[in-house]
């Protein structure tokens, strides 16, 4: 009874004003939009339910929230969205309930949930009235950032063909020396006049990263280069995955040298997904079984440096090439040649000379060139006040 | 001469290393010290603390886990010396699932030696999940939110929260944070509408980003890193490691650390300069040779 | 039909993944997500590769004792040894107490650390082989590197006359031409990805498919 | 202070040993660091398999087959046709889950990039200069050099990198300096990172170093354990063992 006056004293109960909910504009179809002017609370608590069931707490968000993004279903193949949705905003004060704490129990979970949202009923002064919306799905995202990255993506595979057209018809496609993809050759070489193997390391990311994939394709040429020179090669994997990709990859390049034979399985190793027990059997194959060139492409971390301060007591020659920019100081110390971000990705098409490989790099030069003139477009427009170039490059969700 | 410059560029690694050993150890078994400065955002947090009058009490959120402790520890270690020794009373909290094994027995111990009574003069009051939705309640009702202790005791009836029924009802608040949920989320969430007296010690890693909350005026103070936690040993003890009293026989590790690392950094730039030096002789000789 | 099949797996599941960037419908991303966890399942199917490939390549040289064959032994009794912990511990496998976490922690966790607290002295050894002023290039990456070393530490800030300048010389070095080289990196690295990724989905780049 | 049971007791000795072993590998590669590697190769392999199989594995493929979800039965069958990879002749089949993996983190990966790491970056990179200008003017050093001049460095410094990695057209005349430009801002970058990176992985070794001198633990814990005592016996042993395995070299 006391508590219930002290209610009546010190509550200001004030609903949240021009509640509204609407579906966002290219949306999965799996999000409503809600927003409304803060008259002042500590929070707010959002509840929402379906046309058939009860109101749920969907979230709590702090003083000063003005809108929020809900996400109406989680797993939209075994829950999927109804129609509609109906939402309130309670305004919350110093007064309020407690917000339910999680619990590890989902029944004790839910009750709390459900105490949590009758007592937010108790006081209805403070909740808006009743919106209902229907979340609606887009078929295409057609913001011009999507539409101009897909524009982007479209002019690189449109200029591949092109050129590959070109260099059919008889032109041919410059592409200058790059020291650190020639040394590889060079390197391989080296290890067959020393009679030892070649050390391959395709980083230490899965096959998900498109570093590991660019690698992949880049041992397929090493291994047919390394066959025909008949050589050796170790491939020092971190991940099973990409030891079964590899394997695939250098036996396939065994295979087009016309030495398939000469290939081992045994040499594709995979030595633990863990990344320094990788690198300090990484270490054991550098020391003990003494490999005249040790080559990392793809993505590296920490160990970067661990193994090729390794492989340089070694004298090996190394050659490193990563995207990753943070391990890229470490490699430019440590190794003979280091590929820097996008040369890594030029490897594979340099060393092939295959005119449609070649010609993605020349592709790719042609977006670099139209992103620097945009960057410098851009800042002098920004500079006029002027964002639209920013606005076109922002890609929302 | 130029064999001896010739064999310092190429020595072995094997130097190289024993000296970054050398480096690493020296400060940490033999009382080597560098000067350091103390940065104003520490200074400000020792002030804050210093100014408070003996029987106030504040609330120590205690937010950090194994991996974090080598930067935090000492700041935490420091600031309950400093507490206790101005006979603050302090009421402690964690959001975070591995830090009791880390915070009470280190409370205990300093508490203990302080002479202070578990229930009057300190209390923690655990562990408590869900994060920002438990900083939120922190903010409205600490008996509601920790109904007892970590010792099982009824919070309400301990004398330390006599009259302490929300955050802001203390004097100060003080957040000891590696990370989320931590200083961000107490200040987006309950300092603001509070206008709570809140401080800071946190990793070098997040200090970049708390920094506009002091600048704002959001947060009194702030130690960042392990420099921050050895500028604030620095200010609690200023004469170095104390050898009497109730601090008798702390370590100051952050003040320890730092030396390692002022040593290591200069062992490196050391390395570099002599060997650019016999470099440019050698290729000099050479040249004239 | 071994050679076509994969290719033409490769173009549809690549093009139908493009999608997944520029159609934002659920009952598209539905399968977006559902292949995505195929992956991830074959990824971890392929565990079982790994254990054989590893057995293959380390049981004969145990059973023929080749050089270092007791170390192997011990790899393989190691690696036998924790995975019957694990299993045995089921769900609670990470609960203090258990052998399975006794391992974790006093076996697993130092060897961890101590293999990258080597760094501490390996960073040395890099920095005094390779910071030397050959060239230009050379003698921009050790004055970078000194002049950020220094203002890292408090020693450097009680330097005269350039103390209090150095650490802001640091962070206009990392917020200026840091960010300028490490952008033109990551735009460079995606233009990269673009042609590759186009590359391995036309079927231009094969190597991988054993062609 | 609870007591250390005698499993503990001897964990932490065995984690001072492995530490002092794995350390060991600084002077060279020797019998106790082989040790400790290969101990570290097989835990570690299995608790990747045991994690991954809690993780991975039981929730999204062994649950779902077992509460009859048909769609499971796709991937189930991309993983039989992975394993095929082990017989001699249908090990071509593998190529098609292979196919798969490649072609769908390639798509995904693709446009993920070019989001991230090309429209992001491009969309950072265009700062307004007569802000600039307003706020700092040329250079600023209270808001660390912001200004005109770093926003101008911005822009050209990235420019130039980019045009760096220009591959189809010989880098002479206007392109060369372009490209030296460029090289010389990647050197800085990379110069700073280096720097940057010391401080960390020096406290990384302050770390191990605490754990062996038993400054990482509470002191009543750290009383039951005698790290220090451990320590110099565990070291005095790991250089002895070295000593007399040189020695045994050499007289080999």
């Amino acid at each position: 009874m006391i508590l219930a006056n002290l209610f009546l004293t010190a509550a200001l109960a004030a609903p949240p004003g021009d509640f509204t909910v609407t579906s966002p504009p290219h949306s999965d179809g799996l999000n409503l939009q809600l927003s409304w002017t803060d008259p002042g609370g500590t929070g707010f608590a959002v509840l929402r339910k379906d046309a058939q069931g009860t109101y749920q707490l969907s979230s709590i968000l702090p003083a000063g929230s003005e809108s929020y993004n809900d996400k109406v279903t989680t797993d939209p193949r075994k829950d999927p969205p109804r129609e509609s949705y109906t939402y309130r905003v309670a305004t919350l004060d110093a007064d309020s309930a407690l917000p339910p704490l999680a619990d590890d129990d989902d029944d004790a979970a839910a009750a709390n949930q459900a105490r949590y949202v009758a007592e937010l009923f108790d006081r209805s002064a403070n909740l808006s009235p009743e919106v209902t919306a229907s979340p609606v799905a887009s078929w295409l995202n057609t913001s011009p950032g999507h539409l101009l990255l897909l524009l982007l993506i479209a002019s690189v595979g449109g200029l591949i063909y092109w050129f590959t057209d070109q260099a059919r018809k008889g032109s041919e496609i410059f592409i200058r020396r790059i020291p650190g993809i020639d040394a590889i050759e060079e390197g391989i070489g080296r290890a067959t006049e020393m009679g030892k193997p070649v050390l391959y390391v395709p980083g230490i990311d899965e096959l998900q990263d498109i570093q590991t994939i660019a690698s992949m394709l880049i041992l397929g040429q090493v291994a047919k280069t390394v066959a025909e020179y008949q050589s050796e090669i170790i491939v020092s994997c971190c991940i099973p995955i990409v030891r079964e990709v590899a394997d695939e990859v250098v036996k396939a390049g065994f295979y087009q040298a016309g030495h398939p034979d000469a290939y081992h399985p045994g040499n594709t190793r995979f030595i633990s997904s863990e990344q320094f027990a990788f690198c300090a059997g990484t270490n054991g194959i550098m020391l003990r079984e003494k490999p005249a060139t040790n080559i990392y492409l793809g993505r590296f971390f920490a160990e970067s440096l661990i193994l090729a301060e390794t492989g340089y007591i070694n004298r090996s020659i190394q050659i490193a090439g990563t995207a990753e920019a943070t391990q890229l100081p470490f490699f430019v110390a440590a190794c003979d040649y280091t590929l820097i971000g996008e040369e890594l990705f030029a490897v594979s098409a340099y060393l092939s000379r295959d005119p449609r490989l070649v010609s993605s790099l020349k592709a790719s030069d042609y977006v670099k060139v139209f992103c620097v003139a945009c960057v410098l477009l851009g800042t002098a427009l920004a500079s006029i006040g002027n964002p639209i170039m920013i606005d076109l490059f922002t890609i929302g969700e | 001469m130029l064999d001896l410059l010739i064999k310092f560029q190429d020595m072995d690694r094997r130097w190289v290393f024993l000296g970054m050993g050398f480096a690493i150890l020296l400060p940490m078994l033999a009382n080597i010290t560098f000067g350091f400065e103390v940065d104003e955002r520490v200074q400000a947090l020792y002030d804050e603390v210093e100014a408070l009058p003996a029987g106030s009490t504040v609330l120590l959120s205690a937010d950090f886990d194994p991996a974090s402790r080598p930067e935090l520890d000492p700041f935490f270690r420091a600031h309950l010396h400093h507490l206790f020794r101005k006979d603050v009373k302090v009421v402690m909290v964690t959001l975070w699932e591995f830090a009791p094994p880390l915070i009470l027995p280190t409370t205990e111990e300093i508490a203990g030696k302080h002479g202070k009574e578990y229930g009057t003069d300190w209390a923690f009051l655990g562990y408590k999940p869900g994060k920002e939705l438990a900083i939120k309640a922190i903010g409205e009702n600490i008996p509601k939110t920790f109904p007892k202790d970590s010792r099982g005791n009824v919070t309400t009836a301990l004398p330390v929260m006599q009259g302490m029924k929300q955050a802001k009802d203390f004097a100060m608040l003080m957040s000891v944070s590696a990370g989320f949920p931590g200083t961000r989320e107490y200040v987006l969430q309950i300092q603001g509408q509070y206008n709570l007296k809140m401080g800071s010690s946190c990793t070098a890693v997040s200090a970049p980003d708390y920094i506009p909350f002091y600048k704002a005026g959001q947060l009194f103070g702030l130690a960042g890193g392990m420099p921050g936690s050895a500028q604030y040993e620095k200010l609690v003890f200023p004469d170095g490691p104390p050898t009497s009293g109730p601090a008798k026989g702390e370590r100051l590790l952050a003040t320890q650390a730092i030396n390692v690392l002022n040593l290591g950094h200069l062992f490196i730039i050391a390395l570099i300069v002599l060997g650019n030096i016999a470099f440019f002789i050698t290729r000099r000789i050479e040249d004239q040779g | 039909m071994k050679r076509t099949v994969p290719l033409v797996v490769t173009f549809l599941v690549g093009m139908f993944m493009i999608g997944e960037f520029f159609i934002p419908h659920h009952l598209y991303r539905v399968w977006t997500a559902e292949f995505l966890v195929w992956g991830l399942i074959l990824a971890a199917a392929a565990f079982v590769l790994g254990l054989i490939n590893l057995i293959q390549v380390n049981l004969p040289k145990v059973l023929r004792k080749e050089p270092d064959w007791g170390y192997k032994l011990i790899m393989l009794l190691a690696l036998a040894g924790t995975l019957v912990a694990g299993f045995a511990g089921g769900q609670d496998r990470q609960t203090p107490g258990t052998v399975y976490q006794w391992i974790f922690d006093y076996v697993f966790v130092p060897l961890n650390a101590t293999m990258f607290a080597l760094l501490a002295f390996y960073i040395a050894s890099a920095a005094f082989r390779a910071f030397r002023a050959r060239n230009l290039d050379a003698t921009v990456l050790l004055a970078a590197a000194i002049l950020v070393m220094l203002a890292r530490v408090p020693i450097g800030e009680s330097l005269p006359f350039i103390g209090d300048y150095l650490p802001r010389l640091m962070n206009w070095i990392m917020d200026v031409p840091n960010i300028a080289a490490r952008r033109a990196i990551f735009i460079g690295a995606a233009l990269g990805a673009v042609a590759t990724g186009l590359r391995v989905i036309l079927g231009l780049e094969r190597s991988h498919l054993g062609d | 202070m609870t007591a250390l049971t005698t499993i503990e007791l001897v964990g932490c000795w065995i984690s001072l040993a492995l530490t002092i072993c794995i350390l060991s590998f600084l002077y060279e590669d020797n019998p106790v660091y082989k040790l400790a590697e290969h101990l570290f190769l097989g835990v570690s392999i299995a608790i990747s398999v045991v994690e991954i199989y809690y993780g991975v594995m039981k929730p999204n493929l062994i649950e779902p087959l077992l509460g009859g979800e048909l769609l499971s039965l796709v991937p189930l069958v991309l993983v039989v046709m992975l394993f095929f990879k082990l017989h001699r002749k249908l090990s071509y089949l593998a190529r098609v889950p292979i196919a798969f993996i490649v072609a769908a983190y390639a798509g995904v990966k693709l446009t993920g990039e070019a989001n991230a790491n090309l429209m992001t970056q491009v969309a950072q990179s265009m700062p307004n200069l007569s802000q600039l200008w307003a706020d700092h003017g040329i250079w600023d050093w209270s808001a660390d050099g912001a200004g005109v001049f770093s926003g101008i460095a911005l822009v050209l410094g990235l420019s130039a990198c980019l045009l760096h990695f220009y591959f189809s057209a010989p880098h002479k005349k206007a392109m060369k300096y372009v490209s030296r430009f460029g090289i010389l801002t990647l050197m800085l970058s990379f110069g700073a990172s280096f720097g940057y990176t010391v401080m960390g992985r020096i406290s990384l070794a302050i770390g191990r170093a605490q754990e062996m001198m038993g400054l990482d633990k509470a002191p009543a814990v750290a009383e039951q354990v005698h790290p220090k005592t451990a320590t110099v016996l565990l070291t005095i042993a790991v250089i002895g063992f070295l000593v007399v395995w040189k020695k045994r070299q050499k007289t080999a």
